[in-house]
């Protein structure tokens, strides 16, 4: 057993994640709700830390037999899913304490989803897909009825579980399948008998594996009832789910079929290639109608999940390299479209329609500079980061001689721009219905830190994430 | 293969005698039992009145939660059964790595079982 | 008459269609869209420990027991997720999705 | 012989009460059909070899999962009538597509077992070896499969918090035992001895 210090070394984050939160429920568990802020502060230090692990000292290399991938694109990804769980854990400090209903297991079950997510980013075979997935995942739904009074939080959480149940369903059938044909769940195995001949089996389990993975990245047409989570769910957990899981789940997406089914990519990316544009359809499309801003927001994640997807079915390195460019953008900006979101109330009801943003330019502009920005961010406005991820994504695509999905992909963000235009046009055009609240500190910091971001920031940030996402795109071993 | 399923015959013949007595007494009771039935036998005598409501009633939460970490326990119990098996078998590099992850694994649930009990959630009140 | 591995993946396959078919049906009734998950996942290890069984790598055992493990958690978790929806609602209909819900 | 009989029976058990747990009226009868059909796949998984897996079947599923949806359906008060209104709209073309989808996902299974790694081999002799297929799970569970068998304690540890905080309520004004705190107790703490001057109350 001499390897296993090394596999030890290789999982250090998740190791210590896990060790972290062990410790922590026990603290918890004997101080009671007085723990909250130590705890807290205490996970977003090991968060940081991990981050930073992950970053600088992590050696590469393949762990517990095969299960375990530590590579650049791993500690690529969970670089950005640590620090975005941090952001959760100090926007949901916040929220909980407004509340009056301070509660330690809320950073506890976000370390415990960071800890999923880390295994999912890094997983070598179909068990620790699925263990990550749904490590994560349960994390997550009790995360979504957290404020289990309130009878929209309870139905999202229920909704959530319900679909995220399903897609499991769907991927362990498309797994059990797979691992049939090829013998093994390791990718690497399932990538040699596959290039030893492809039968209609494993293909079909593939599909079910996509659509169980496209369901946890809510594209179209898996996106029921996502809207409804959006809108029902609290807003700094919406905050956290429109983030770091979806990010891991794209990595999840990169891992499986740049690894596993690298020679399958004439088959698998017609599947993509559907789901990203009818994700990209739905998203521009339904947001248009959408008068609550949390649902346009779930609009435009799906319509965002499908540009992703587009740039994935490029199947070459500078696919791979375009999907992790987008995501950490895309991460920062809704992250930040969702602090200011809850930043904003006006007598103490947060404001979550289009209408009650109306005036918002005089009531708070420093708000609205922060949400408009944002938007022009969303809608794709050189130089803002938007306008980057759609470029490399779109680039990615048309380079490996998918044009026409591109064009499609550029109308779908010209009809999606209309309501972001809609939604700047009330803050700054129309009459305010009255004054607004300042606001929590912690959402305002994370709602102007992310617009200085959009702007100017981005400029500095997106040469390091060319730079490192291009190591983390070599990971995958393509051309 | 079959002398591997024999070890199962017991089993086997339990369900049947199982399922024959249940059958005997069903049948039984239809065949033998006098039945004359009559909508007024299942009125409600004189002044008794029908049942205003459904006769089940909601529980309190707290049946579901001990049930629900009554599954939990029950799955931890599960992962006991092969090691118990085993570990006196391996040899003695793998005894102790085995060892120490399942020491390690229930540690992690031993807090949580402490968390649960600091919370107050087995207590009855 | 030998039973072999394609008979399995059949009572497999039947049973996944049944569980998807049942939440197709049932859209209403959370509890019953629970049961049939459960269904699809019993398809599942049917085939993994078939799999197993016939490959002679104990692997999908492992992994069968893994999916029943954290299923039964995820079970758990959902059914405790039901009972707080139900405490703030007073039933278990949920509204349909909708698309152009407002 | 016996093997084809037994897995005959056993399949048309489970597919029978599958079919009843999606179709029945009363959600109690579709919980209890549902244990019958994980009680039967577990017979399916003892002709496959794999004892423990239906041991697991039957302690877990039937024993705590099945009980504990029993308890949910038996204790909500729930109008079901209701719930079932959608049902027969959706049956007909619920039933379409569920045919098409068995059909071809039957075809896909039977491709599987042709074209795959696993179709080249028969059904090995149970304890040939001499190990029982729990041995066989153990030896391998804690040392090469670690990784996961830690992980599936932390999912455990999430349902536990997750249970806990989605369901726990404290009452309001009931008085519990604190037993550390009623064995420390002395006659010290417990009296007070006042002296009240004349015409004056007492300040408790």
């Amino acid at each position: 057993m001499n390897n296993i210090t090394d596999s030890l070394r290789m999982a250090h984050p998740e190791v210590i994640l896990s060790a972290v939160t062990i410790l922590l429920t026990a603290i918890g568990a004997f101080a009671g709700r007085k723990a909250s802020l130590v705890v807290s502060a205490l996970a977003v230090i090991s968060l940081i830390g991990v981050a930073v692990i992950a970053a600088i000292g992590v050696p590469v290399g393949i762990a517990f037999g095969g299960s375990f991938i530590s590579d650049a694109a791993a500690s690529y990804a969970k670089v950005g899913i640590y620090l975005m769980s941090a952001v959760a854990v100090i926007l949901g400090y916040g929220w909980l304490g407004r509340l009056s209903a301070r509660q330690f297991e809320y950073p506890l079950l976000i370390l415990l989803a960071a800890t999923g997510m880390g295994i999912m980013v890094s997983a070598g075979d179909l068990i620790s897909l699925y263990i990550g997935i749904e490590l994560q995942s349960l994390a997550l739904y009790v995360l979504a009825a957290f404020r289990r009074d309130d009878p929209k939080a309870s139905e999202a959480g229920l909704k959530y579980f319900v679909l995220g149940a399903l897609s499991s369903g769907l991927l362990l059938y498309g797994a059990s399948l797979i691992y049939g044909f090829a013998g093994s769940t390791h990718f690497d195995v399932i990538a040699a008998a596959v290039k030893a001949g492809t039968g209609t089996g494993v293909l079909f389990g593939l599909v079910f594996l996509i659509c169980g993975l496209a369901f946890k990245v809510s594209a179209a047409p898996f996106h029921m009832w996502t809207p409804d989570v959006y809108e029902g769910a609290p807003t700094p957990v919406v905050a956290f789910f429109t983030a770091a899981p979806k990010l891991a789940a794209m990595v999840l997406i990169l891992r499986v079929l740049y690894t596993g089914f690298p020679d399958n990519i004439e088959q698998w990316r017609q599947i993509i290639l559907l789901i990203a544009i009818v994700s990209v359809g739905v998203g521009a499309f339904a947001g248009l109608v959408q008068s609550n801003i949390k649902r346009l927001l779930a609009y435009s994640s799906i319509a965002n999940m499908g540009y992703v997807l587009i740039g994935l079915s490029a199947g070459n390195h500078e696919g791979a390299q375009a999907v992790l460019i987008f995501m950490s953008l895309y991460m920062i900006d809704a992250t930040g479209f969702f602090a200011a979101l809850t930043a904003l109330s006006r007598g103490g009801k947060p404001m979550e329609t289009i209408a009650d943003m109306a005036g918002l330019s005089r009531t708070n502009p420093a708000m609205a500079i922060t949400i408009t920005l944002l938007a022009f961010s969303a809608m794709g406005i050189p130089p803002l980061p938007g306008f980057w991820g759609k470029f490399y994504v779109f680039k990615a695509a048309i380079d490996a001689g998918q044009w026409p999905i591109a064009v499609a992909g550029l109308v779908g963000s010209v009809v999606a721009a209309f309501y972001y235009l809609r939604l700047v046009k009330v803050m700054w055009l129309d009459d305010s219905p009255g004054a607004v609240d300042k606001g929590p500190l912690d959402a305002r910091i994370v709602a102007f830190a992310s617009a200085l971001f959009a702007f100017p920031l981005v400029m500095i940030g997106l040469t390091w994430i060319e730079h490192y996402s291009g190591y983390a795109a070599d990971a995958f071993g393509l051309l | 293969m079959t002398a591997f399923l024999l070890q199962y015959l017991p089993i086997v013949i339990f369900l049947g005698v199982a399922v024959a007595i249940g059958l005997v007494f069903m049948v039984g009771a239809l065949v033998v039992a006098p039945s004359a039935p009559d909508a007024e036998k299942l009125s409600a005598y004189e002044c008794g009145f029908p049942a205003f409501e459904d006769s089940r009633m909601k529980f309190d939460v707290r049946f579901y939660l001990v049930s629900i970490l009554f599954i939990i326990f029950d799955l931890e119990v599960a992962f006991l059964f092969p090691w118990a098996v085993t570990l006196m078998k391996m040899p003695h590099g793998a005894q102790i790595f085995a060892f120490t992850s399942m020491m390690v694994f229930l540690a992690d649930l031993t807090l949580g079982y402490v968390y649960v009990w600091k919370k107050g959630a087995l207590e009855w009140e | 008459m030998t039973i072999g591995l394609a008979h399995y993946l059949t009572v497999a396959a039947i049973l996944f269609t049944i569980g998807v078919f049942g939440i197709f049906v049932n859209r209403k009734n959370i509890i019953v869209i629970l049961m049939s998950i459960e269904l699809i996942l019993l398809a599942v290890n049917i085939n993994l420990v078939a799999f197993s069984a016939y490959l002679h790598d104990i692997t999908g055992q492992i992994f069968a027991m893994f999916v029943l493990t954290v299923a039964a958690a995820e079970a758990a978790v959902g059914l405790a997720i039901l009972v707080t929806f139900f405490r703030n609602r007073g039933d278990i209909e949920v509204d349909d999705a909708s698309v152009m819900k407002g | 012989m016996i093997q084809a009989l037994a897995f005959y029976v056993m399949a048309a058990v489970t597919v029978l009460a599958a079919l009843a747990v999606v179709g029945a009226r009363n959600p109690v009868h579709s919980v209890l059909f549902l244990i019958t059909a994980f009680f039967s796949a577990a017979g399916l998984f003892v002709l496959l070899g794999a004892e423990f897996l239906a041991m697991l079947l039957v302690v877990v599923y039937v024993g705590a999962v099945a009980v504990l949806f029993l308890f949910v359906v038996m204790m909500l008060d729930i109008d079901f009538a209701k719930l079932k209104a959608g049902f027969a709209q959706y049956l007909p073309i619920g039933g379409l597509v569920g045919g098409i989808l068995a059909t071809e996902m039957i075809l896909v299974a039977l491709a599987v077992g042709r074209e795959g790694a696993a179709a080249k081999n028969a059904l090995p002799d149970a304890n040939a070896g001499g190990a029982s297929n729990i041995e066989a799970i153990g030896q391998v569970l804690y040392t090469d499969y670690s990784y996961f068998f830690e992980a599936a304690g932390l999912i455990l540890l999430v349902a536990m918090i997750g249970a806990i905080v989605l369901t726990l309520r404290h009452k309001p004004h009931v008085k519990r035992q604190d037993i550390g705190a009623q064995v420390a107790r002395t006659p010290k703490k417990g009296m007070e001895v006042v002296q009240i001057k004349p015409g004056s109350g007492v300040e408790l």
